[in-house]
Parts: C-alpha cells; sequence; structure tokens
C-alpha cells in the first residue's frame, strides 16, 4: 500500500505546486482565486493519503468557503477582473523571482536538514485521531485554544472596524 | 474497511464520475456538432444582444459577512474534536467551549452593533 | 406544410439514432412566448398543463411563439432570441405571417382563441421530423449581424489602446520630463478658459456651492478639464471652443446626475459603451488607486465598475414586452428606466378616416386591457356625437369593466408570482384567470385565494421593503453642488504653477481614492497622438472622456487660491446653457416629487392607492356612486400595499358584481354614428385596472384631426427610478413588476 | 451474494430516488404530476444543441459541472442506507458532508463567472452569498449531533438516536438543518443562484445541452442527498419497524424531498441579504443554543 500512498502524494504534490504556479499565470481574478483553491485542495488531499483525515477534510472544507471569499474581493478591489485587457498580474519581477528562488532553497534546506525522526508505521485511526485531538485542545492545549478565540475575535472586530469605518464615513 | 482503502475509493469515485460526464460529451457529439451562428454564442438577456463581456468589478454587497464569516471560520477546527469528546469530558468540555463561543459571540455582537449585519 | 426548418434544424442526416432521439423530445415543448407569456394566456382557454412549459430563457426554449403583431423594435429582438435558441427549434407565429428579420414561420396560426391546440402538434411534428436536416443553414439577420459587428469592433479598440489606466499611467511618466516645458502654454490655457467663460451671473451661486463642496468633497467625483494632459503634450490649445465642449461636458453630467445622484457617473449616456470595458492596462504596474479613480463610487465609497443589464422585453417576471434598462453597481440598481414605445404603432390611415373604428382600434392596440379601451373609445364617440354629453357607465358596462379589473389583476397576479418565486401563486392566479375569462369564474374560491396569499409566510416581509418610494434623496443630491468644487485643484494650479507641479510629482495616492476627477476629454483628441491611447476612437463620445487624471488632491493643495477657485466655478458652469440644464437636473434628478415626498401628480390607478391616495375615476360615476362605492387604499406605498390593494379590489368588483345581479348582460354595441360634416371634441375617461384613462380627440369633418390618450402606465413607468434605485436586483424587479406597467399603454 | 443484491436494490432505489426527485420538481413548477416528464426534458436535452457563450472561461466552464455532479455524488456514497450498506464509511463523515457540499456553492460560483454574462455573474456571487449564510448554522448543528453520538461516523450518528431521534432530541438543530439543507440544494425558497423570475435561470440560463443535462441530474441528486442526510442524521437513519432497514430510509428521504418541493412551491423566493441576515441574526444564536441544550442534556 505504502507505495500508492506515495505515487498518490507525489500526484497531488505536483498537482498543489501547478495550481499554485496557476494562480499567477492567469489574469483571471477569480480563476487565479480559484486555482489557489485548488491548490490548497491538493494540500488538504495530501492530508488525507498521509492519514491525518481530519486536517484534510478540514482544509478541504474550510478552503472552499475562504478562497470563495478572496474571490469576491479580488474581485472587488481588482482592475479588470476578468483578464480580458491581458494585465500583467506580476510586477516587480526580477525581485519576486529572486525572493522566490531564495525562499525556495531555504524551505528545500530545512527539509532535508531536519531530522524527522522514524516514519510511524502504527498509528491511530481516524476516530481515534478525532478523539485524541479533542483531548489534546481540552487538556494540554487549552490556552492555546482560549487564545485562539480571543485572537479571532480581535481579528473579526479589527476587520469590521476598518471595513465599517470607511463606509459609515462615506455615508456622513 | 481499511481508511487508505477508502481514500482510494472516493478517488475512484471522483475519476469514474469524470469518466462518465466523459462519455456523455461523446454521445452528445455524435449527435452533431453546433451550427455556427451570429448571437448565439451571446448570454441570453432577455431579448436583448449583450455584446460586451460581463466580467467587471462586481460590487459584492455582503462583504461585511463574508469578514465575519472568515473569523467564524476558524472555530469549525476546533468544534468537531471537542463535540466527539464532549462526553468523556464532562462539564470542563461544555465550560471551555462555552467561553470560546462567548468570545466569539462577542464578536458577533459587535459587528451587530455596528450594523454590520446588513447590506452594504 | 412544407417547411423543412431550414433555420431551426440541427445540420445532419436523420438516422435510427436521432429519429427515435428527434421523437422523444418532440413531446417536450418549451415555449418561449413573445412578447409574454401574460398575451399568450388571453388567448388560452386553460392552463398549460401537460402539453408543454414555458421558458424562462431562450436557451431553454424550443419553441418561439409569436403572439400577434409586433413593432419593428420587438421584432429584432424576438429575431434576437430566436437566433439565441438552441437547435432544434420551431418558429411558431400567431397572427402575423411575416415578420422581417425573422424567418418564415415553421407553423402559422391564425390569432384566435385556443390556437395552441393546432399549433402545438403542428410544432410537434415538425420537430419530430426535422430535428436534423441537411438544409439546415445558419441564421444571420441583418440587424443582428451589424450589430455584433459594430460591438466588436469597438472591443478590438478597447483591447488596441492602453485604456483609461495606462493613459494615465502614461500621462504619469510624460510628467517630470515635460512639465516645465509645457507649463506655459498650459497657463495660456487655463486663462483663455477662463476668460471665455467668466460672466457675472454665476459668481454668486458658485461661490456659495464652494463652500459646501470644500467641506463635502470626499467621495465625489472632482472635475477636471486635462489642461495638465494637454499641457505635457506641448499642445496648442488655441483653437478650442471651450465654452461648447464644456456645455456638452455638463449635459452629460447632468443627464447622469439626474439619474444616478452619485457624483459623475461615468456610464452616462454619451460615453457608455466605452468605459466599462476600458480598463484595459497597458503593460507595467501602476497604483491600483490610480487606476480606480475615475470609476464611478457606490454609495459605500468603492470605486466599481457598473454593468449595464436590461430586463425585458421578454422577461418572466416583468409584463411581457416591459424593458427595463439597468446600471448595476454589482447587484444593486444605480439607474433603472422603461424603454419608450417598444410596442407602439402608429395610428392607421383607416382609422384617421373613419373614426367610428376607433374603439376596436384601441382595444386591440391595448391587448392587455381591450375592454376598457373599447369602453372609453365609445363614451368619447358618444360624448362627441352629443347625444348625451357627458355619458357615464351604464351598470352592465360597469360589470364589464370590473370583470376586466379581475383578470387583469389576476394575469398581473400570475407575472407577479413569477417574479417573486411563488409557483403556487402563479399556478392560482393563471387557473383563476382562466376561469374567469371564460365567465366561470368561482368567487367565493378567488375569495380564498386571496385569503391563502395575504397569510402567505414571508411575503409581507419580503414585500415591504421592495419598490419603496424614495423620498430621503437629500443627501445624494449634493453630489450636485459637490460638481461645483471640481476645480478647486485646478484653481490652485492657475494661481501659482510652481505649485501646480509640485501636485503633480508630490501627491500621495491616499487622496486618489476620495476623490475622483473628471477631465474634459473634449478636446481635439487627435492630439493626443503621443499618448499611449493614439488608436483610440472617440466616436460618439460627448466630450466626457473621463480619463483618470492625475489629480489634485484638495487636503494636499493649500487652500490658499481660494479665489481662483471660484473663478474656476465659473468657468464650470458659466457662460453656457449647461447651467440651465444643471439647475434642471437638481429639479428633475433630485426629484419634484421626492421633495415633496409625494407621487408624481399624474400617477393614478392601485399604485396611487396604495401610497393613500384616493384617487379613482370611479369616484365620479353615477353607477358607483349609487352602490355606495368607496375606493380601496392603503398606506405602505410599497410592493407590499400595492399587492394587498389590488387583492382587496378584486374581492371588492367580485362584490360589485354580484350587487349588480344578473343584468351584467353583453358589451353595449350601441351604434354610433359619426356626421361626416362639422367638428368636435370627444372627450372620455375611465378607470382602467392600472389607473385612470383618459382619451380626447377632435374630429373635423368626419375625420380624426388629433387624438391625445394619457394612460396611467407612462406615470408608472417614471417612477421606476424611484422605486428601484439603490435597491437590490431582486427587490427593484420585484418593485418594477408590483407597478404593473402595460407596456403596450407607453408610447413614444 | 447477499450483499450484492443489497448493493443493487439499493442502487436501484437510489435512482428511483432520484426520478422521484426529478417529478416532484417538476410538481412544484407546474402543479402537476407527470410522470413521463422528466424523462423528456432529459431527452430534449440530449438532442439539443451545445451552445457555449462567447469569451467564457474555458477551464470553469469544463469543469464546473464535473465538480458540482462530482462532490454530490461523494456525499451520497458516504451516506448509510443501512448498517451493512455504506459505500465509504468516514471517520469524519459528519465533517465531510459539509466539507463535499461546499463545493456545490463553489461549482456555482465558476459556472456563474464562466458563462460571462450578467444574470449568470449575479447568480454565481449570489451563490456565494447563500455558502456565507448557511455554512456556520450547519456546522453547528452538526457538531451537535456529533456530540450526542460521540463519534463523526455517520453510523455511530445513527446509533446513536436508537432510543430518540434527534428531531426530537434537538428540534431546533432539526429546524436550522432542514431550512440550511434547502439552501444547500438552492430549491425555492432559496434558490437565489438560479430564480427563474429575476435572472431567467441564472447560473444555469445559458447552457444547454450536456452541461445543463449534468446540473439538472446534479441537483436532483442533490435534493436526493441531502434529504438522506436530514433523514441520517435527524430521523433516524434506518431504523423503523417491520420494513427492511433500507426500505425505510428511502421512504424517509422520499418524505423529506416531497416535503422540500412542497415548501418550495408555497413560499416567496427569499431576498439573499434577508438569507444573510437571518442566518446571523438568529440562525447562528440558535445554533450555539442548541449545542448548550444538548450539552446540558448529555451531562445530565
Amino acid at each position: 500500500m505504502i507505495s500508492v500512498q506515495l505515487i498518490l502524494l507525489i500526484i497531488f504534490g505536483l498537482a498543489a505546486i501547478w495550481f499554485g504556479w496557476r494562480v499567477f499565470m492567469t489574469s483571471s481574478m477569480v480563476r487565479s482565486a480559484l486555482s489557489l483553491l485548488g491548490s490548497m485542495v491538493a494540500i488538504g488531499i495530501l492530508f488525507i493519503i498521509m492519514e491525518a483525515e481530519f486536517l484534510g477534510v478540514l482544509q478541504i472544507m474550510m478552503m472552499g468557503t475562504e478562497m470563495s471569499i478572496m474571490a469576491i474581493f479580488m474581485m472587488m478591489y481588482m482592475m479588470d477582473p476578468g483578464g480580458l485587457g491581458q494585465m500583467d498580474m506580476y510586477h516587480q519581477k526580477n525581485i519576486s523571482i529572486a525572493a522566490g528562488v531564495i525562499v525556495t532553497v531555504l524551505i528545500v534546506g530545512a527539509a532535508f536538514a531536519t531530522d524527522w525522526g522514524t516514519i510511524a508505521t502504527q498509528f491511530p485511526g481516524p476516530h481515534e485521531q478525532n478523539r485524541l485531538l479533542g483531548m489534546e485542545i481540552l487538556k494540554r492545549s487549552m490556552m492555546i485554544f482560549e487564545t485562539a478565540g480571543v485572537t479571532i475575535l480581535t481579528g473579526m472586530i479589527a476587520s469590521i472596524a476598518v471595513a465599517l469605518s470607511i463606509k459609515n464615513s462615506v455615508e456622513k | 474497511m481499511a481508511p487508505l482503502t477508502q481514500y482510494l475509493l472516493l478517488l475512484g469515485m471522483g475519476i469514474t464520475t469524470a469518466g462518465l460526464v466523459w462519455m456523455l460529451y461523446l454521445i452528445k457529439q455524435s449527435l452533431g456538432q453546433t451550427l455556427d451562428e451570429p448571437g448565439k454564442d451571446i448570454p441570453a438577456e432577455s431579448g436583448n444582444l449583450a455584446p460586451k463581456p460581463a466580467w467587471l468589478r462586481y460590487h459584492v454587497h455582503y462583504y461585511g459577512y463574508a469578514l465575519l464569516f472568515l473569523a467564524f471560520d476558524m472555530e469549525m477546527a476546533y468544534m468537531y474534536p471537542w463535540a466527539v469528546v464532549y462526553r468523556e469530558v464532562g462539564i470542563l468540555a461544555l465550560l471551555d467551549m462555552g467561553v470560546f463561543l462567548m468570545i466569539l459571540f462577542l464578536g458577533l455582537i459587535y459587528t451587530w452593533t455596528q450594523l454590520g449585519l446588513k447590506r452594504q | 406544410m412544407e417547411t423543412t426548418m431550414r433555420y431551426g434544424a440541427r445540420k445532419g442526416t436523420m438516422n435510427f439514432w436521432r429519429r427515435w432521439l428527434a421523437k422523444a423530445a418532440s413531446q417536450e415543448l418549451v415555449i418561449f412566448p413573445v412578447p409574454g407569456a401574460d398575451l399568450l394566456r388571453m388567448y388560452q382557454s386553460e392552463p398549460l398543463h401537460r402539453e408543454a412549459q414555458l421558458a424562462d430563457s431562450p436557451k431553454e426554449a424550443n419553441v418561439l411563439l409569436v403572439v400577434g403583431d409586433l413593432s419593428a423594435e420587438l421584432t429584432e429582438r424576438a429575431a434576437t432570441v430566436y437566433a439565441q435558441m438552441p437547435r432544434p427549434r420551431v418558429l411558431v407565429m400567431a397572427g402575423p405571417e411575416y415578420l422581417d428579420p425573422l424567418p418564415h414561420p415553421d407553423v402559422h396560426v391564425a390569432l384566435e382563441k385556443d390556437f395552441l391546440d393546432t399549433a402545438m402538434p403542428a410544432a410537434r411534428e415538425c420537430l419530430r421530423r426535422y430535428s436534423w436536416t441537411e438544409e439546415a443553414e445558419p441564421y444571420r439577420p441583418e440587424p443582428l449581424v451589424s450589430k455584433i459587428e459594430e460591438a466588436g469592433q469597438q472591443q478590438g479598440h478597447m483591447h488596441g489602446h492602453g485604456g483609461h489606466g495606462s493613459h494615465d499611467h502614461g500621462h504619469e511618466g510624460h510628467k517630470d520630463s515635460e512639465h516645465t516645458g509645457d507649463e506655459h502654454r498650459h497657463e495660456e490655457h487655463n486663462h483663455s478658459g477662463l476668460q471665455h467663460d467668466e460672466t457675472d451671473k454665476h459668481k454668486h451661486d458658485h461661490q456659495a456651492h464652494q463652500h459646501d463642496s470644500h467641506s463635502e468633497h470626499e467621495g465625489h467625483r472632482h472635475h477636471d478639464h486635462g489642461e495638465h494632459d494637454h499641457g505635457h503634450e506641448g499642445h496648442q490649445h488655441k483653437g478650442h471652443n471651450h465654452g461648447e465642449e464644456h456645455q456638452e461636458d455638463d449635459h452629460s453630467q447632468h443627464e447622469e446626475h439626474g439619474h444616478s445622484h452619485e457624483g459623475h457617473d461615468h456610464g452616462g449616456p454619451q460615453h457608455g459603451d466605452h468605459e466599462h470595458d476600458g480598463h484595459d492596462h497597458g503593460p507595467g504596474f501602476m497604483s491600483m488607486i490610480a487606476m480606480t479613480k475615475d470609476l464611478p463610487r457606490s454609495p459605500d465609497g468603492l470605486p466599481m465598475e457598473w454593468s449595464d443589464v436590461q430586463f425585458g422585453p421578454f422577461h418572466p417576471g416583468l409584463p411581457g414586452g416591459l424593458r427595463l434598462s439597468m446600471k448595476l453597481d454589482g447587484d444593486t440598481v444605480v439607474k433603472a428606466e422603461a424603454s419608450q414605445g417598444l410596442l407602439g404603432h402608429n395610428l392607421p390611415a383607416s382609422v384617421l378616416n373613419d373614426p367610428a373604428s376607433l374603439p376596436e382600434y384601441l382595444a386591440a392596440a391595448h391587448p392587455m386591457a381591450p375592454v376598457t379601451y373599447r369602453l372609453l373609445a365609445q363614451k368619447a364617440l358618444v360624448n362627441f356625437s352629443g347625444k348625451t354629453p357627458n355619458s357615464t357607465l351604464t351598470l352592465s358596462e360597469a360589470v364589464l369593466l370590473e370583470k376586466e379589473r379581475i383578470t387583469s389583476h389576476l394575469n398581473w397576479l400570475a407575472v407577479f408570482g413569477t417574479a417573486l418565486g411563488s409557483q403556487w401563486m402563479r399556478d392560482q392566479a393563471v387557473k383563476h384567470y382562466h376561469r374567469f375569462q371564460d365567465e366561470a369564474g368561482d368567487a367565493s374560491r378567488l375569495s380564498e385565494f386571496i385569503g391563502r396569499i395575504k397569510k402567505m409566510p414571508y411575503l409581507k416581509l419580503k414585500l415591504s421593503t421592495a419598490g419603496k418610494h424614495r423620498v430621503e434623496m437629500e443627501d445624494h443630491n449634493q453630489g450636485h453642488e459637490h460638481e461645483a468644487h471640481d476645480h478647486s485643484g485646478h484653481g490652485h494650479n492657475h494661481g501659482d504653477h510652481a505649485g501646480d507641479e509640485h501636485h503633480h510629482a508630490g501627491h500621495s495616492h491616499e487622496e486618489h481614492k476620495e476623490h475622483e476627477h473628471h477631465e474634459h476629454g473634449g478636446y481635439d483628441h487627435s492630439k493626443h497622438s503621443g499618448h499611449d491611447h493614439s488608436d483610440h476612437e472617440y466616436s460618439g463620445h460627448g466630450g466626457n472622456e473621463g480619463h483618470g487624471h492625475e489629480d489634485h488632491s484638495h487636503q494636499q493643495g493649500s487652500h490658499s487660491g481660494h479665489e481662483e477657485h471660484d473663478e474656476h466655478h465659473h468657468h464650470e458652469h458659466g457662460g453656457h446653457a449647461g447651467h440651465e440644464g444643471h439647475d434642471h437636473c437638481h429639479g428633475s434628478g433630485g426629484g419634484k416629487d421626492q421633495d415633496s415626498g409625494q407621487l408624481p401628480e399624474d400617477m393614478t390607478g392601485p399604485a396611487a392607492r396604495a401610497a393613500g391616495i384616493e384617487k379613482d375615476h370611479r369616484l365620479e360615476e353615477p353607477v358607483y356612486q349609487q352602490a355606495g362605492w368607496t375606493p380601496v387604499t392603503a398606506a405602505g406605498n410599497n410592493a407590499w400595499s400595492r399587492l394587498m390593494v389590488r387583492l382587496d379590489e378584486m374581492e371588492q368588483s367580485l362584490r360589485f358584481i354580484a350587487r349588480a345581479g344578473n343584468d351584467s348582460g353583453g358589451a353595449s354595441s350601441q351604434k354610433i354614428d359619426i356626421p361626416s360634416t362639422g367638428m368636435g371634441n370627444g372627450i372620455a375617461h375611465i378607470e382602467s385596472p392600472r389607473g385612470t384613462v383618459s382619451l380626447k380627440f377632435h374630429i373635423h369633418e368626419g375625420k380624426l384631426a388629433h387624438m391625445q390618450l394619457n394612460t396611467p402606465s407612462e406615470a408608472l413607468a417614471g417612477i421606476i427610478q424611484h422605486v428601484t434605485e439603490q435597491h437590490e436586483l431582486a427587490d427593484a424587479l420585484t418593485a418594477a413588476a408590483s407597478l404593473d406597467i402595460s407596456p403596450w399603454e407607453i408610447h413614444h | 451474494m447477499t450483499p450484492f443484491l443489497n448493493g443493487f436494490i439499493i442502487t436501484l432505489l437510489f435512482l428511483s430516488g432520484v426520478y422521484a426527485a426529478a417529478v416532484m420538481e417538476r410538481w412544484s413548477v407546474t402543479g402537476h404530476v407527470n410522470w413521463g416528464g422528466p424523462v423528456r426534458s432529459f431527452l430534449l436535452l440530449f438532442a439539443r444543441e451545445e451552445i457555449k457563450t462567447r469569451k467564457h472561461d474555458k477551464v470553469f466552464f469544463e469543469t464546473a459541472p464535473i465538480l458540482f455532479i462530482g462532490v454530490i455524488l461523494l456525499t451520497i456514497s458516504i451516506l448509510p442506507f443501512a448498517p451493512g450498506s455504506v459505500i465509504i464509511d468516514l471517520g469524519t463523515g459528519a465533517l465531510f458532508i459539509n466539507a463535499a457540499l461546499v463545493y456545490v456553492m463553489v461549482a456555482l460560483l465558476m459556472m456563474g463567472w464562466a458563462i460571462n454574462g450578467v444574470y449568470a455573474m449575479i447568480g454565481g456571487w449570489r451563490a456565494i452569498a447563500q455558502l456565507i449564510a448557511y455554512s456556520m448554522p450547519v456546522v453547528m448543528v452538526l457538531t451537535a449531533t456529533v456530540m450526542r453520538a460521540e463519534s463523526m461516523f455517520l453510523t455511530d450518528i445513527v446509533e446513536s438516536q436508537k432510543g430518540l431521534w434527534n428531531i426530537l432530541y434537538q428540534p431546533v438543530g432539526f429546524i436550522l438543518f432542514y431550512i440550511s439543507a434547502l439552501a444547500i440544494a438552492f430549491l425555492p425558497p432559496f434558490d437565489l443562484p438560479t430564480a427563474g423570475g429575476e435572472l431567467a435561470g441564472g447560473v444555469w440560463a445559458d447552457l444547454t445541452g450536456a452541461r445543463k443535462l449534468l446540473f439538472r441530474l446534479g441537483r436532483l441528486t442533490l435534493v436526493f442527498t441531502v434529504s438522506a442526510a436530514v433523514v441520517v442524521l435527524y430521523l433516524g437513519g434506518w431504523m423503523g419497524p417491520w420494513l427492511p432497514d433500507f426500505v425505510w430510509t428511502f421512504l424517509k428521504t422520499l418524505l423529506v424531498a416531497a416535503s422540500f418541493f412542497a415548501v418550495g412551491r408555497f413560499m416567496p423566493r427569499i431576498r439573499h441579504d434577508h438569507l444573510l441576515e437571518y442566518n446571523w441574526k438568529y440562525g447562528v444564536p440558535l445554533a450555539l443554543y442548541n449545542i448548550f441544550q444538548v450539552g446540558v442534556v448529555l451531562l445530565l
């Protein structure tokens, strides 16, 4: 089975990269946003292939809505969202390429340099994983969990305040 | 059934669906080509020609909700594992999630008071 | 039938599989009725059940059904629909044998009651036999082809030139290198413009405007003359007729103002074609803010593009033949208007020569209320003939009228139900409509239906917000005042040229966001050739091209140059007739009816009564007075109250008919003889289902010399803008449907 | 041989369920039951030309129908019809339903965008509005069912209803999920993306032939799927006396589907901003209340 897993991993890993590349190779905003969604879904599938089912499904679910919302905002704020005018999506090309190459090298280097330990052969099934995850949230990582709540609240208030204050000031 | 087999089944179903769709297209193909005519490829607009593309900046008037949703969305990540162990942990879990949801609810109430829960 | 559906069949030979498929698929007829389902219903005696369905969109249909004669304009639209239908498709005409851009019909039937009974089997037969044929040819109607080519060319231009953005960009790029050299001319130009326009009479109000605008310029567009542009280019501006250009410009703005209340909408009628597609980008990056500054603003301050959309003439949720042209900001209506005279016919000579045929002519020309119009003409003729100078309705005539009111309201309810998405409401309305049309109506069942509509969940909530006639337009109106401050940045320039350059170079983009500058692009554009948009064709523009020009921020520029600002305001407004137009715009755009918070004077019928105005011509008819009749009114002035008024009116009419008893009788076919000599006027008013119709004519020596028909739908069409503006699309369409406008009553 | 036979019967039941949904859909539009109608309109779509609109987004135009029908088929494959008869019993079944159905709306957005017409475009963005509106209550009420079952296996969720069906155990959750299910299947009164009387078909308006067919079929399957989800999550799944268990699932599902169409027929279409507003102002607090109520009852 491990070989099938590996093949699928490679296929979907490449798919994730390919979608990520498509994000920048299109001038249509919605297509760009949904390419990112494609990339995210491919990553979600990678999770699933690695039998982290909850994470994978969660990733696929959350990204579906979130990337659609991103499409909304790209649609609203970008010029020529249809890409009919052949607008160039990228600017400062050289700097970006340099940054991209450097970051890629760093990440790949880090991946190789890290000691990932031995490959686990025995791991709990999906249901047990969910249970353990729940226990983790409620026991050891409770602080993290509650802090996340506060962080989300802050984000929520900040975004709403910014979005609505502009609007309200216009209305006044 | 081993989880991996299940995932392969899901993948297989997806591929099968795509294959069936492709077959449907083939059958359609056998029934003849579309005759090219002026106006036919223009989206119908109750009898008017709309030759211009519709891809414009589109004002989505519910963006306030969209922002709120983005924030709320994160909560899902915690809620499902929590729900699975809820009975096992008991009252602590209730309080725990209660606090968390209250925090989120505050955000909802804030948005509400800022008149964010309406069409922008 | 010798047709082979040359324009309707798919190309190919019939083989076994195709023959079988054609046979099976021909069982399902999906009809796209033209001009609409409401007219089709008038020729049916029972609802369509099994035999066919109605299509919402041409792409779903396989039968195009033309009901009755169409005006030339509507025929062209029907041809569009036909062209957009997927093959195999059948063209069925009931009535006319041939209408120009449309091909010859595959099935032709006479326009009579239940013509579908003969038309549908024939259509089915056509589909069965000719779904595929070798003789299929592309359908290329001339008007359609030329329209598409025209649009294609425009688009070519769009893509060719750099678009506004790149124009901008180019401008920015030029700025540093060329600006200094050009300054001098720039200055001269400004001066000449000023002198040209300086007139005393406008001085004072513009000063007043000025102050307003300074406090509220945020989010409003500024007007910019574009002198900079030219300045940079190094062109001589001697030859400009400034005044004229500006006048034109003002007009275009003023038109937009009138409708949008929203700063300077870009998509004004004069350059609507260009602006939406025009925002292509030239190569190279430029600030988002710089690119968006010439876009129209939504009320929440976001720069957006507005799309031009048409609803109707063949829209399922609107009366057939009614067309709404809308400008949409996302899914919010910015501007909507009903087009005029789509169904209009000219009075034929035969009627002019023979006034006695007027009742029949009017009845045929207004198929949505034939009885009313026939009666109206008869009344007017009777009044003219002078036997009974002020003839009133007889009881039987009143009963006829009330019957038509019920059927008309039911037919409207079917359209309204479609717009609301309540299939049940539509089906029931259609069922009752057919019953009442066939004189088999059941009053108690109709009342029960009405009661159920009133209790429908969520309906009141949905309709109460829809179609509110807006009265609070004040803050939008201020947009007009803001227009006045347009040149402030400019004035500054004018006063101080060093400052000018500074402005150009040093302003930050944030400020662009809040300012939208309009540039008068009305100069000779060939002089722009140095710019990126050299191959842009400005044809057909009212001179207001609205390039995203480098703008001069108020906030940034010190306001020391106030005097100059004022002068510039003269410049903007003064010296030409445009100013008058501008004022007028305040009146009509801001709305005379909004200022008073009232509906327009000429509004009558259920829509007026739903606003609490007790206006009903029936109050003056003795027949009704004797019956103790009082009009139904409601206080909401929204779609809900309009629905309620109509529902209550139906019940009221039922009671009236019941009281009149069996006296209903037939149509009074009294012979009216028109004296062939002498002259005189005939006047009559009648309360139609949509409001008061009045007919005035002048007969001279037996011939109709002059005729004037005032219909309620014209007033209703006039308020569409007010009931839809800044509403969500669904709401706006519901509101438009709630008015029950008969497009047959809207003339040129 | 028995599991094979079972599978065969279930597939047949599934197909007939979808067909019944088609008949009911037609009824909800025309008010008349017409058993042959769906086949004929199916064949009509077959006989039609395929029209692609000018300047359409080719990628979306081709993938949206496949994505649409694909995710729906994946969803139905994880729903249990009977204890042994579930194609794929996922350990995160309850979450997976939600995850897959998100892509229904994404597919609608893609199609609305791909067509490049204004009606379709408005429909597409309305689909996302709908998604934003119903997602949060759905997630929360699903959590409440998971809380009771202590598992995300859908079979466990059905088993947990042995004593008392969830419709009675958490009625608020049921109502919210029922309404959201209507919205997920964009049935009237939530047919905002395709609104007939407003957008003349919206997202679908310009599709003909095979793509329209896929969307129509997909939507019918979707109705069947969400009905089955309501049955599994709230109506005790296969539980019932006398009859074989999968028959119970089937009957309940049909009943729920019929009620869906009936609701749509008698309600005016909701406005998308009302949908958003009600869901966030009342739906989310009610869903939170539901969690709280279930939580308290579970601890008692």
